[in-house]
């Protein structure tokens, strides 16, 4: 079993800590070597699918996880009752649309196909942004809950198909556009510099997508746990290999915990009052 | 309590369309899969050594095709397909393209299932419609795939699941579906009720599907 | 021209594991059978018979020599030649080998199909093979709901059904009781005497031979031992083989068990008293004995119709004067030939 | 107590189809076969023979009826306490039914293996089997490598091994040659005088059952018509059924076909003599027809030995002055039957 | 060109590693999956009506545990999964899950494979072990199941081959092997020598298993 030695000490040898994450990317290795140099043993889980890294991080099958942005986790706890906590920033990834065949938003014609994530959370942010640009328009102005079928077909100009998100680049070739995550953009060989429309990081609303460091709330203020954090946020070498593996769109964000938990609450509060 | 009866009451509507789409789904593919797997299949069973049509090269070349397409994930399979869907259907996206890919994947699926059912008819009755001077075409055609018939109906009903669980893969390409919206709606948004209703549903028609197969298959066994 | 033409053919199966034994089932035979006949061949079980009729259609090719049916070399053919000729010979399996997946009357019209029959044809066609074999009530029922010999019935009226020039039949009525035999063999004679077809039976029942055959070979590990009309290998069989199969129908010679049996049961000397239709008539030998005031019992054996022709073999129980019993049999005369049993 | 007795047995198989036909393929049957017996039952195909002997070991559940092993109500038996009554059953099957995943020694030592000999003891008996049947040299062969009656004696080692106390013989002999027929029915006959094994045998050869039934039931459209002592059914058989089997042994009744031929070479009257080891010799007739100065000639039938007594039925071609032929005959006196055939 | 070749020159340490990690993943999920396929198909089998041990409430109860199993996408019948894996192993993520989660899904797939295979059996030679007397387990020991072993043999490969496409989605839980190696680092990183070195191996091994299956068949069935 994966759980190690529960005696010793997490982060040693015997009981190394375990990182989920849903990145198949290469700073992974780094942040292992890093961790090593403080005298933290450090394990990553790679899994597929955003579902899995929080049940199984609220399970005890992972010490942390590092794969979401506030309002992803928000939406989770909310839904599954669970109560994990943020206790690291690292960054936002604007979420923007890409074309092949247009330049611009307003050379889209009429009744063409946009393909968007099809996860709750990505697929509520990728529909703002395709209302923000006049794309669609949603049901009582939109939510981060939103999903395709709050799109008010009649006041649209576009049809939107929701598919798994690591198939929205590889569909640019059927469709007018394509909402991509960061994750799939430096592999596919896609710029950010190419987005036709994306939401801006700087805005605050933009604050609950902010990709944090996620522990059960017991382990809020675990030291070790804690010192992963700033390892991670600290070390430019570690920064670049992120900054490549998302294609150039990061934009790092250090924000204190207690503002990050803060803002976990507002927007799980938001969602409780939504349903 | 009260609440669940009041959510699946919600939920009913979109449950069967979904249902319906599944149907569609599975039907289609069935169709298409299933004829080219008989062919892929009973190919593989006549050209064999030994066979009405023994023909090795033939043999091998099938044999490795199937090999070839059978092992490839499914996810995979569906986006290596994509191309081809482009060219054919003119999209890569939605429910024809899942049609197509699954239909496509349950050829060569089925190819086997056929095969191996083929493979337990009589050599005696082969050779007895050898005898009365019967062409192979019409020996698969009256007498193998006949005396197959009620493992084939077995087979076919065990596909016919298989294909109800790969229709769910359905959703990365913007399929739908009583999968895909179990997937979609309520796995991927932590709602037990969406994914289980609908599960729900997905096993009744499998229960379905299978006491059909059952039925049918007995009757033409006679045993 | 022959109608089927063996010559020196040898079929041998290679062993399954390395260093098996090869199976060598026919041994080089050549056999002629004309238009017309009915060639019966006999043998022990394992003789290889079934094989040999196997190679006549091609179900299993020669491992050598040639088959020629009417003058063409089906060993050489294949494909839809091959397959033409095999649409003119019917068979009958030892095994039966009905499709599970047809009813009786459909296993009975697929010959018909495979000939291009029209359907209305055809029904008329299954009915008038189902009524002979007497099959009827069973022409919807499936093979496995039929007796062992109904089974064979429905086998012999497949084989028939297409009307073939050649027809051969495994065990035929191996499964049949004798009234379906009787009929069955009335059939194959009346095929064979009025439409022509020539008929090839492989049998274990000397009967069947006797009753049918016009022509009989004799087959022992492989090779043909024996062969001729019916009538000589009846009468004069020059193989142990042959004599064993002769001994089952004209059941004359008593030896073992039987013969210790008779000798407890009759005190006299035992004769055997053997006759063709060519020979004078056994009633000498009644009449002589019966003059010379010896006392004689028929104790076994008797007299048979090989192929329309009476053939007899009797044993007598005779208790006399041995002057007398020696003058009565001197008194005889050439045709029949009398043998004392010493043993 | 009878070994195994049959009590107003039926067995009727259920329709296929809404609205098909019951078939009652065992009808009412009662039976009773001493211990020691070899219990003949004869009869046409379909006439429900091996659905009788199947119902004896339970294989089918009876319909209505008992029947009684040892006393033992089997049909009423079921698990373990029926598998027990089976392990002394042997059973050689009509389709051989032979394991093909198993090589031929390993069929053999099937039963063995049930009533759970040891290894070592199993091959010792298996051999000795094989060499019985004749097929030690197809020991590790596999079943569809053998012919069809090297794959019933298979089927009959099969039956024997664990040395049941019953034998239930459907067609064992059916695909047999004569010389194995004789050495099964010999081994058939010894294991039930040295072993006492009670033997149920089904056949349609009359003359299996003349060779070594003691009694016989002769069945009809799953009726029993006629049962008792084979000899007695040999000799008076009294339905139609039993007559046609019992031709088939004694051929002494030409008609049909065989009576034509005959009228066609002998011109004289056709007379049938019947004689049994009870009455007066047929010597006497031949004595008499000699000095009355009548030419015969003896043109059908024989003498035979059922159960080791003589019967015969004879037929004559007579020739002669009929006042002569009349005072013959009338000067035999009992003892043997003499009937003109006159059709 | 050159590329290509250096970038496999690299990925081939991996390429071992990930396919060694797959073989010992369908090694032992073949091994449990297949064990209680055999148990549960061979149940189905002869608790069916007119089997050796006819039972219809088991074979109902059997039977739509079964139906109701197969029909599961698998990525959620994972997820439902890991509560047991958890109490089980102790945790429900990586390889081990995986196998745990394959095994119990293949047992339900292998189980209508074993049943259909078994059902081919020949009725005669099933009733001429009754008639020695041997129990039903017996039968089902020394009759049943070796004279199905042959057709049995290709419905393993076949669940081989599609145990080695399950394999794939272990990656959603942490585990490895070659179809999840394809899926992260190749598909999910749109790098095709990645994916379809990958799949290379997978369609290799595949090839080799239905080799094996095919030729063993062969041997067992004799025709
Ligand atoms: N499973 C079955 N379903 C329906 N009818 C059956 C079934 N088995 C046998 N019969 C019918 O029952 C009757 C008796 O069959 P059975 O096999 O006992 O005959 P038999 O006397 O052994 O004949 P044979 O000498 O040809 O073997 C036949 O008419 C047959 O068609
Ligand atoms: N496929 C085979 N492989 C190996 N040996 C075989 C095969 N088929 C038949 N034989 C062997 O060839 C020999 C002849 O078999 P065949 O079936 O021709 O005998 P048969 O004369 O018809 O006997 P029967 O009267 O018992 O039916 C036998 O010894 C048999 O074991
Ligand atoms: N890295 C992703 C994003 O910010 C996280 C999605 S939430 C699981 O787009
Ligand atoms: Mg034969
Ligand atoms: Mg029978």
């Amino acid at each position: 079993a994966g759980g190690g030695d529960s005696e010793a000490a997490l982060g040693s040898e015997d009981n190394p800590v375990r990182i989920g994450t849903t990145d198949p990317a290469d700073y992974w290795d780094t942040f292992v070597d890093l961790a090593a140099e403080e005298g933290i043993s450090v394990e990553i889980e790679l899994l597929a699918e955003y579902t899995e890294p929080n049940p199984a991080l609220s399970e005890g099958d992972l010490d942390i996880n590092q794969f979401q942005h506030i309002q992803y986790l928000a939406d989770y706890n909310v839904a599954s009752g669970d109560d994990l906590q943020p206790i690291g920033s690292t960054a936002i990834y604007p979420l923007g649309l890409y074309s092949q065949q247009y330049d611009s938003v307003e050379d889209i014609p009429d009744g063409e196909t946009i393909v968007i994530p099809n996860d709750v959370v990505n697929q509520a942010r990728a529909l703002l942004v395709l209302q923000s640009v006049g794309l669609v328009t949603l049901e009582d102005g939109g939510s981060t809950a939103s999903s395709v079928q709050d799109i008010i077909e009649d006041e649209s100009r576009v049809e939107v198909t929701a598919v798994d998100a690591s198939i929205t680049a590889g569909s640019l070739p059927d469709v007018a556009g394509a909402v991509i995550n960061n994750n799939f953009l430096g592999s596919a060989g896609i710029s950010s510099q190419d987005a036709i429309a994306a939401d801006d990081p700087s805005d605050p609303s933009a604050l609950p997508y902010v990709n944090v460091f996620v522990v059960r709330a017991d382990d809020v203020d675990n030291e070790v746990l804690n010192q992963l954090v700033d390892i991670y946020q600290g070390n430019q070498e570690l920064l670049d290999e992120v900054q490549e593996f998302a294609g150039g769109t990061a934009v790092f964000t250090v924000i204190p915990a207690d503002e990050l938990q803060a803002s976990l609450a507002e927007v799980q509060e938001q969602i409780e009052s939504q349903q | 309590m009260n609440d669940l009866v009041e959510q699946l009451q919600e939920l009913l509507p979109t449950l069967f369309e979904q249902t319906g789409i599944t149907l569609w789904l599975v039907a289609v593919s069935l169709l298409f899969g299933g004829l080219g797997g008989l062919l892929v299949g009973t190919a593989l069973y006549v050209t064999r050594r030994g066979g009405v049509l023994a023909q090795p090269v033939a043999f091998w070349v099938l044999n490795a095709l199937v090999n070839t397409i059978r092992p490839i994930p499914f996810i995979i399979f569906i986006v290596a397909l994509q191309p081809v869907a482009r060219a054919v259907l003119g999209t890569g996206l939605g429910t024809n393209v899942i049609i197509f890919s699954i239909s496509i994947a349950a050829t060569f699926g089925i190819a086997r299932i056929v095969e191996q059912n083929l493979i337990s008819v009589d050599p005696g009755v082969i050779e007895a419609a050898r005898a009365t001077g019967a062409s192979p075409w019409r020996i698969i055609r009256t007498v193998i795939l006949p005396e197959a018939f009620g493992p084939l109906i077995l087979g076919y009903t065990f596909a016919t699941v298989a294909l109800i669980d790969m229709s769910s893969v359905a959703s990365i390409i913007g399929g739908e579906g009583l999968g895909a919206y179990a997937l979609d709606y309520g796995y991927r948004r932590f709602d037990p009720v969406v994914t289980w209703s609908a599960l729900a549903i997905i096993i009744v028609v499998t229960q379905l599907v299978q006491g059909l197969g059952n039925w049918l298959a007995r009757r033409i066994l006679r045993h | 021209m022959p109608h089927i033409s063996i010559t020196d053919v040898t079929k041998a199966y290679a062993p399954r594991r390395r260093g098996g034994a090869t199976v060598v089932a026919v041994d080089g035979v050549s056999l002629e059978v004309e238009r017309g006949d009915v060639f019966g061949v006999i043998g022990y079980s394992g003789a290889g018979k079934s094989t040999l009729v196997r190679l006549i259609n091609g179900l299993e090719p020669v491992t050598q020599g040639s088959i020629q049916i009417d003058g063409v070399d089906v060993t050489s053919l294949s494909g839809a030649r091959l397959r033409e000729v095999r649409q003119g010979i019917g068979m009958i399996f030892q095994r039966f080998n009905l499709l599970r997946s047809r009813t009786i009357r459909a296993n009975v019209a697929y010959p018909l199909e495979v000939v291009g029959m029209p359907r209305d044809q055809r029904r008329a066609r299954v009915d008038e093979l189902l009524r002979f074999v007497g099959l009827e009530d069973k022409a919807d029922a499936y093979p496995e709901q039929l007796s062992g010999g109904q089974q064979q019935r429905v086998g012999i009226a497949r084989a028939l059904a297409a009307e073939p020039a050649i027809l051969l039949a495994d065990e035929a009525t191996s499964a049949l009781d004798p009234e379906t035999t009787d009929e069955v063999l009335d059939l194959l004679a009346r095929v064979n005497r009025e439409l022509g077809v020539t008929i090839v039976v492989i049998t274990h029942e000397m009967d069947v031979i006797a009753r049918i055959a016009t022509k009989v070979a004799v087959m022992e590990q492989g090779r043909v031992v024996e062969s001729g009309a019916t009538y000589d290998v009846f009468t004069r069989p020059q193989t142990d083989t042959a004599r064993c199969f002769v001994r089952t129908v004209v059941r004359a010679l008593p030896d073992g068990d039987a013969l210790v049996a008779l000798r407890e049961q009759h005190d006299g000397r035992l004769f055997t008293i053997s006759f063709t239709d060519e020979g004078a008539s056994e009633a000498r030998v009644f009449g002589a004995l019966a003059r010379a005031g010896v006392d004689f019992h028929l104790v076994h054996g008797g007299v048979d119709d090989i192929q329309g022709r009476v053939y007899g073999l009797l044993t007598i129980a005779v208790r006399g004067d041995d002057a007398a019993v020696a003058d009565a049999i001197a008194s005889i005369g050439s045709g029949v030939t009398i043998t004392e049993v010493t043993a």
